[in-house]
């Protein structure tokens, strides 16, 4: 116990180190770019004093240890200040928008899972014939197809053609199939090409396994060779699977700006993208650390799941 | 010809395309004739012209260059900066090692777009930051390898015989661990390469890729999702190079895996 | 069917129009939420707002106004002369966060004698400030609302603020206390669509009812061909221009901006850049606008001019870089006017910024070659006078007919004297002027009462309705 | 019972199999021996109709008359577990990791019996009585990895034997095990297959388990070259390859002197790993030209005290090389011993040339290139590999690698050579080669030999003393003969015991 103990103060701490470093290189990166968050508020006509009047409401005029300081004493309380360009509190905005991304990566991943973990189990089952040939060929035109290409072509057929979900944006949770609905194509565009990398990473672990003897026993057992995969091969493949699937996660929540800039979602990677254009520093600041922490929390979380699914992980 | 060789043998094929347009393409790309565009195929543009009225299989070709010279610099990049991370990890215990895996694992929290739009504002867009976005993305995915193949290369009886002929820790991992794990990593090169490419049509796509007047396969495709219903063959094009060097150069990757196999028979 | 969802392509950084430079704030506001003592037409008139009328003193040194009676704010607060005055007064106030507050420069007081009668009084005649006041920075807000407008707007317009889910939309619906006639539309929505593509699957899939300012021009042809869309092409107010640093050499010399100036074959980049939709100018006054010259002749498209201009400077082996802003515009043109000026020998490199940077670095920090943008407030010539704007050539003589422009209120003497600034700022080549931007509308067949054109930019929605069919 | 006719394998490139025939009758015990790759494995799945990925097999295998590779898929299913049961090699492979053991000891159960759950768990429980797992503490609930090697074999063995089938293959079930276990292992799988009446393949490479069934089968290349009663295969070989299994179980050894003098090199070391004492003042001392034999059950701490010693694993202690007290890992200590690992296949980097191999102790010698080239090409030349320094290990034969590693300890002429069980994965002729070259390095350099051993058979004749090792103390230290007779600790006893189990009296010791 005292070990676990011991091993959870340490993740914790290496956590908040983490973050720490994170939310220091971020404040130094934007702060050194040209680019003054006022002069985009106020424009072309402002006036000298208007704009050192609105730098000093924003406090960009004080030493940049300070205004660091500052963000570090609000961070702690999970106030993460007010958006320079929105003037609402960044931790309302990030949780707004997080409504999006989070169920959006949810789905993608779910979506992920549910295509490539049979399409891996098929394939390692079959391995060098027909069906492996073909799971590998469509994982790789899956991996191949631009997902910007992927998306229209999503769209053009879904939305345009079919009209059975909307080109774009969200209407919120207020209806959740409306939402749901919403978050359908882009969730399967932006689970396509991970999908298809998961399958490939997942049926090369279950291969790597598929020819270890307690496989080959389960066969020897009289089990079919492909229940012998799903039942021995899959589930000790599992924890490399479940690597893949928290380093994924993690990929969608962040990277997904370019399905959200097709699919005009206020998704939290538009955010970050608009908030360095505008120089809103808290935002910038307030949505990296959540996301850094987002993942470093959901790999730990899938490495707890890997130690589950396999008890000679744990220490 | 083996399975290897033929995909070899495309990847050999798309590198020398790329490489000839640096020197020559049919027709100048960085001239506008707006009075030419939206041509259909024709003898002198087989594949029609674009909306600035240059030729397409030009565009395609200058595109090579640059969309593949981005991956081939930032995998480069990645996987030298990453196995040197590495090899350094293997080679060192303690503070240092948990220090060079936090940084490792802070680097792959980062978003990655974020990264460049960061670069892209201090230093413009363009070639050189997607590079050094993508090739920063790259770092701890080889950094992440190199320390775990090391790992069990350096803790290999002939990793403890050069320990016993007296040398360091940092010795034995380039002299026995990093020409042992080459070709894992060059093959996970491969699949990244493959990726890169992807990544640096997405950052063209948000406009931190490369700049006009170069060109390169994510610009054009991105520049020709409004004109799918009126040119398609402006977004097909670029979109099936894309997807085609994609395909070969996984496929190469995964040649040279199933080469390296150790339990290949 | 009375709900209708526009899509705009940017986001407001939040709803106060007298607190922000964004467009995008009057795009979702003015004359909808908020409205002003004079409200400007869709024609660019200056038409009767919270004011029914007004009148200059004689010496031109007092504007009085005669205010309606009966307004109230949306939370019930009445709308009287003394709102009015703390409207003005706090939007010009020293170090306020008003983003214009050149509109305000004349005024000396203001004073607020009874409920419906406002007395502006002014330390130099301004013939505009009718005008002035109907921009959205200069509209009416109320002394318990002002700080928190940003967020939850209030006005006294025809539509109420209903909520904003950020990064998405903003929803407005019908103000049951409006003192006009009550608009035919219950509800409106504004989406926020920045990416012209998705702004194109949008349309097509019926997600958003129209866009007054739609911005992907490659896709007219199509979008003119479908029978359920209106397509109208209308001007703005906004002169495309490459801006031309003259502080910096060899900016300085007249040949090399004549060089820069007929190295641009303005007929390519309308079509090239624009398709077709824009109108080339001469000079930084629009072509609707009276006393407008046509002067595209002067440096026309010419390029053994060009290079002749360049030799005769002694300039070889000019290379300049281009700045760019974000709009499509200004990036699509840069390509087209980078390969023209490769054409004749000068290296033209692009350099892509966000705003925030071109805001600091190019417009106030004067650090650039070349930029392209278009300037988009109404009847903005006066910048050429400014000794120490971002672009910008010393001339007496043009500073001259400027202020006694703006000094003038007679409109034929008006007409003359912007001609004569004309022409002087397109022989002098301070800029080469592109395009004149086009306001370019799709939206439902079905739709009546948007504006073709965009005197102001504003999204008027007040008077429009859903069609019969 | 089981009929095996012109049985095949072929794979793309060759025929691993070229014909094998024979017959088991029900009930008997049928011994197979084969040099390494010689088709063992592969005559075995086809006993089960399972080839490897890449393998075809041709012929037929009849299980009371009927065709097993040629039966339906279902009807192969139906007959695997109930009819034939298979044990495999590698105990850390053979149980799903990630499983409980309860559930795969039940698996055979679920699927071919259809017994209420109840039924199931309590035959689940009586197969862990049966074998031993239930007074070992083992139930149901435990996964493999919290097992040992001999009790996950055990687990391997009651899932073979849960349904009772007429046939039981084993391959090689025993040879990852150290002795101990490997001895409780192979009378628990002789007497409960005996017990139910099922007949027993088993595959092995250890001539005395071999000597104690009823038939030996040698295979070479893919053939069945001799089929006969076990008693006459030992002790009149008729093909050469029955010969050479049979006689390298005889090692022939000059006489030598027992080494005198003071002792050249003495430990004393304790070491702990995650809290865990690995070796718990561990001591031993060692004369020139001593040959000290460190033997001790799986996991006992042997390695452990060798690389302790020489610095590649952190230690504390006392050691002290010609009297002088020095660190582990002392520069004058890697000077003076070198280690030969057990497994020639990871102790040399597949990338260098050999002679590079070789001389790597040498670099940090700053004797200049040539003379190291010299001092490597004549190690090379001393084990019998002379002039073949330009190739790379993958040229070479499993005993001629080992022979690189020796010729790599010896370049710089140790006073002292650390074998880690440096013989336990060669086969019995290039056992005999290796031993011979290190008994004559002994005897001619005086040099000092720590050798670890499983093979108590080896150890009785080759060393001068026998340290034994316990739980990562050292218990016990005395010459072979006094230690054998009688041995003084629990952990020797035990040693002794499960030698003996091994040791058939048709087991010389030459001294001439
Ligand atoms: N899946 C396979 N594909 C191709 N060849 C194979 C395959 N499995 C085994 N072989 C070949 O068949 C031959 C016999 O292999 P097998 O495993 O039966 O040997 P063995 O006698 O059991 O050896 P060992 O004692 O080392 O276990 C070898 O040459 C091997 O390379
Ligand atoms: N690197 C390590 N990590 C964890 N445990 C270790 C490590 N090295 C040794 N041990 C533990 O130390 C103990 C002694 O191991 P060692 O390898 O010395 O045994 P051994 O006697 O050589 O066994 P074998 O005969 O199986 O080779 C074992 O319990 C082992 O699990
Ligand atoms: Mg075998
Ligand atoms: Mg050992």
């Amino acid at each position: 116990m005292g070990g676990q103990l011991r091993a959870f103060v340490t993740g914790l701490l290496s956590l908040v180190a983490t973050l720490l470093a994170a939310s220091a290189l971020i404040f130094l990166a934007v702060n050194l770019l040209p680019g003054d968050p006022a002069a985009v508020l106020l424009g072309q006509n402002a006036s000298d004093a208007a704009l050192a009047a609105l730098r000093e409401r924003l406090g960009l005029n004080a030493p940049l240890p300070v205004q660091y300081g500052r963000f570090l004493a609000g961070a702690l309380t999970g106030d993460f200040g007010q958006s320079a360009t929105y003037d609402i509190p960044v931790t309302t905005l990030i949780v707004t928008r997080a409504a999006v991304s989070v169920p959006l990566a949810l789905m993608a991943v779910l979506l992920c899972v549910a295509v490539a973990l049979p399409a891996a189990q098929f394939a390692a089952a079959r391995r060098g014939r027909g069906g492996d040939a073909a799971v590998e060929f469509l994982a790789r035109a899956g991996l191949s197809v631009p997902n910007i290409w992927l998306g229209l072509g999503l769209i053009v057929l879904f939305a345009i053609e079919l009209r059975l979900v909307p080109a774009g944006g969200f209407p919120g949770w207020a209806d959740p199939s409306a939402a749901l609905a919403a978050l359908l194509l882009p969730a399967i565009a932006l689970a396509a090409p991970q999908a298809a990398i998961l399958t490939r990473l997942a049926r090369t672990a279950i291969v790597e396994r598929a020819d270890e003897d307690f496989v080959t026993l389960g066969q020897a057992k009289g089990l079919s060779r492909a229940a012998a995969v799903r039942h021995h091969a899959l589930p000790a493949a599992l924890a490399p699977i479940l690597t893949i699937i928290g380093l994924q996660f993690g990929f969608l929540l962040a990277g997904a700006i370019i399905i959200e800039t097709v699919f005009s979602l206020p998704g939290l990677g538009r955010l970050l993208f608009q908030a360095v254009a505008q120089r809103d520093l808290p935002v910038v600041q307030g949505v990296t650390l959540v996301l850094v922490a987002a993942v470093v929390v959901v790999n730990a979380l899938c490495a707890a799941l890997a130690r589950i699914a396999d008890p000679r992980v744990a220490r | 010809m083996s399975r290897l060789a033929f995909s070899g043998t495309l990847v050999l094929l798309l590198c020398a395309v790329a490489a000839l347009a640096t020197l020559w393409t049919p027709h100048p790309v960085d001239t506008v004739a707006i009075g030419a565009r939206f041509q259909a195929p024709s003898p002198a543009h087989p594949l029609g012209t674009d909306h600035l009225g240059r030729d397409l299989v030009s565009m395609l070709m200058a595109g090579a260059a640059n969309s593949l010279g981005v991956a081939a610099a930032a995998i480069g990049l990645g996987a030298a900066l990453g196995t040197a991370v590495g090899l350094l990890m293997c080679a060192t215990g303690g503070a240092l090692h948990v220090a060079l895996l936090r940084a490792s694992d802070l680097l792959f929290a980062f978003p990655a777009l974020i990264v460049a739009a960061i670069l892209a504002t201090a230093f413009g867009p363009g070639a050189g930051v997607a590079v050094v976005a993508i090739g920063v993305f790259n770092v701890p995915v080889f950094a992440r390898l190199a320390a775990a193949t090391g790992a069990g290369l350096m803790a290999t009886h002939f990793a403890d015989a050069a320990r016993l002929s007296g040398k360091g820790e940092f010795r034995t991992a380039v002299e026995h661990a990093l020409p042992n794990m080459l070709p894992v990593i060059a093959t996970q090169a491969a699949t990244q390469f493959a990726i890169a490419i992807l990544a640096e049509a997405g950052l063209s796509y948000v406009g931190l890729g490369v700049q006009p007047p170069d060109v390169s396969w994510g610009r054009m495709l991105a520049e020709a999702q409004t004109l799918v219903f009126m040119a398609p063959g402006l977004a097909l094009w670029p979109g099936l190079a894309i997807a085609l060097s994609v395909c070969v150069v996984t496929a190469f990757g995964e040649r040279l895996r199933v080469q390296f196999d150790p339990r290949r028979p | 069917q009375d709900r209708l969802v526009l899509g705009v392509a940017l986001e407001p950084p939040h709803l106060d129009p007298t607190a922000g430079a964004a467009a995008a704030i009057d795009e979702v506001v003015y004359a909808n939420v908020f409205e002003g003592l004079t409200r400007i037409a869709s024609d660019g008139s200056v038409v009767p707002g919270l004011a029914t009328s007004w009148a200059f003193s004689d010496d031109g040194l007092a504007l009085t106004l005669t205010l309606r009676a009966g307004v109230t704010f949306h939370d019930g607060a009445p709308f009287d002369a003394s709102v009015a005055k703390f409207a003005l007064d706090r939007a010009r106030a020293e170090g306020a966060e008003n983003a214009q507050p050149q509109l305000f420069a004349a005024i000396d007081t203001v004073d607020a004698p009874d409920a419906t009668t406002l007395i502006i009084r002014l330390s130099a005649p301004d013939a505009d400030l009718p005008y002035a006041l109907g921009w959205g920075d200069a509209v009416m807000v109320h002394p318990k609302t002002a700080d928190t407008n940003k967020t939850e707007p209030v006005g006294t317009g025809p539509f109420r603020f209903d909520r904003w889910r950020r990064g998405d939309r903003v929803a407005l619906l019908r103000s049951d206390t409006y003192w006009g006639a009550a608009p035919a539309l219950a509800r409106v929505e504004f989406a926020f669509i920045a990416d012209p593509t998705a702004a194109l699957n949008g349309l097509l899939a019926g997600d958003v009812h129209g866009f007054t300012n739609f911005p992907a021009p490659e896709a007219l042809p199509l979008l003119e061909a479908n029978p359920a869309l209106s397509v109208v092409v209308g001007t703005t107010e906004g002169e495309t221009i490459l801006a031309i640093n003259a502080r910096r050499a060899p900016f300085d010399q007249l040949a090399v901006r004549e060089a820069i100036a007929k190295a641009i074959d303005r007929e390519a980049l309308v079509v090239g850049a624009m398709y077709g939709t824009a109108t080339p100018i001469g000079a930084p006054v629009p072509p609707h606008a009276p006393g407008y010259v046509d002067l595209t002749a002067v440096n026309a498209f010419d390029p053994e001019a060009a290079r002749a201009r360049l030799a005769e400077a002694g300039v070889t082996d000019l290379a300049v870089t281009i700045a760019l802003p974000p709009p499509a515009y200004a990036r699509r043109s840069g390509e087209i006017i980078a390969a023209q000026l490769r054409a004749v020998g000068v290296a033209a490199s692009l350099r892509p910024v966000e705003w925030s940077e071109w805001l600091t670095t190019v417009f106030r920090g004067k650090d650039y070659d070349l930029t392209i943008v278009a300037h988009t407030e109404p009847a903005d010539i006066e910048i050429y006078g400014r000794p120490d704007y971002y672009f910008g050539v010393p001339d007496a003589t043009l500073d001259k007919t400027l202020a006694t422009y703006a000094a003038t209120s007679d409109p034929d003497a008006r007409a003359i004297l912007l001609g004569d600034a004309q022409r002087r700022i397109a022989d002098l080549a301070v800029n080469a002027f592109l395009f004149q931007l086009p306001k370019i509308g799709v939206w439902d067949a079905r739709l009546t009462g948007l504006w073709q054109n965009a005197p102001i930019q504003a999204n008027d929605v007040t008077g429009v309705a859903w069609g019969a069919n | 019972m089981l009929r095996l006719d012109t049985l095949t394998a072929t794979t793309a490139a060759a025929q691993p199999l070229a014909g094998i025939s024979f017959d088991v009758a029900a009930g008997e015990r049928v011994a197979v021996l084969g040099a390494s790759g010689s088709g063992k494995s592969l005559m075995a799945r086809a006993l089960l109709g399972l080839p490897p990925p890449g393998v075809r097999y041709g012929g037929t295998v009849r299980l009371d008359g009927e065709d097993i590779l040629s039966a339906p898929e279902r009807r192969q299913r139906a007959l695997r577990g109930p009819a034939v049961a298979m044990v495999f090699q590698e105990p850390a492979t053979a149980l799903n990791p990630v499983q409980r053991i309860g559930l795969q000891l039940e698996e055979p159960l679920r699927l071919h019996r259809a017994l209420p759950r109840e039924a199931r768990r309590e035959k689940v429980m009586d197969a862990l009585t049966t074998t031993g797992l239930a007074a070992d503490g083992v139930g149901p609930e435990r996964f493999p990895h919290t097992l040992s090697g001999g009790q996950r074999q055990r687990v391997a063995l009651a899932i073979a034997l849960m349904l009772s089938p007429r046939l039981v293959v084993a391959d090689e079930p025993t040879s990852a095990l150290d002795s101990v276990s490997a001895a409780r292992v192979l009378t628990l799988l002789t007497d409960l297959v005996a017990a139910s009446g099922a007949a027993l393949i088993l595959i092995t490479h250890d001539m005395d388990v071999a000597a104690k069934l009823s038939r030996i089968l040698v295979m070479v290349e893919g053939r069945v070259v001799e089929d006969r009663p076990a008693a006459a295969v030992l002790s009149a070989p008729q093909t050469a390859a029955a010969r050479t299994l049979v006689t390298h179980r005889a090692l022939t050894l000059a006489a030598r002197p027992a080494p005198t003098g003071a002792p050249i090199f003495t430990a004393s070391l304790t070491a702990r790993h995650r809290g865990n004492t690995i070796l718990n003042e561990a001591a031993f001392d060692v004369r020139p030209g001593e040959r000290l034999a460190i033997v001790g059950r799986s996991g006992s701490g042997k390695t452990s005290l060798m690389r302790a010693v020489l610095g590649l694993l952190p230690a504390r202690g006392r050691v002290t090389l010609m009297g002088a007290p020095v660190t582990p890992g002392d520069p004058a200590l890697r000077a003076a011993a070198s280690l030969v690992f057990q497994d020639p296949v990871t102790s040399l980097d597949p990338r260098w040339r050999v002679d590079r191999i070789v001389a790597e102790p040498l670099e940090r010698t700053g004797a200049p290139k040539a003379e190291r080239q010299a001092l490597a090409e004549a190690a090379l030349a001393r084990v019998g590999l002379g002039g073949l320094g330009a190739r790379r290990p993958h040229a070479f034969s499993g005993g001629q690698r080992q022979r690189i590693a020796i010729a790599r300890a010896l370049v710089r002429a140790p006073k002292i050579l650390v074998a880690d069980e440096a013989v336990s994965a060669l086969d019995a002729a290039l056992r005999a080669e290796v031993i011979t070259l290190l008994d004559t390095l002994c005897r001619e350099d005086q040099m000092a030999l720590l050798f670890i051993a499983h093979d108590l058979g080896l150890v009785r004749r080759f060393a001068d003393r026998v340290l034994v090792m316990d739980g990562g103390k050292t218990v016990e230290c005395a010459p072979p003969g006094q230690l054998f007779a009688a041995p003084q600790t629990s952990a020797a006893r035990a040693l002794v015991a499960a030698a003996s189990l091994h040791q058939t009296d048709n087991h010389e010791v030459h001294r001439s």
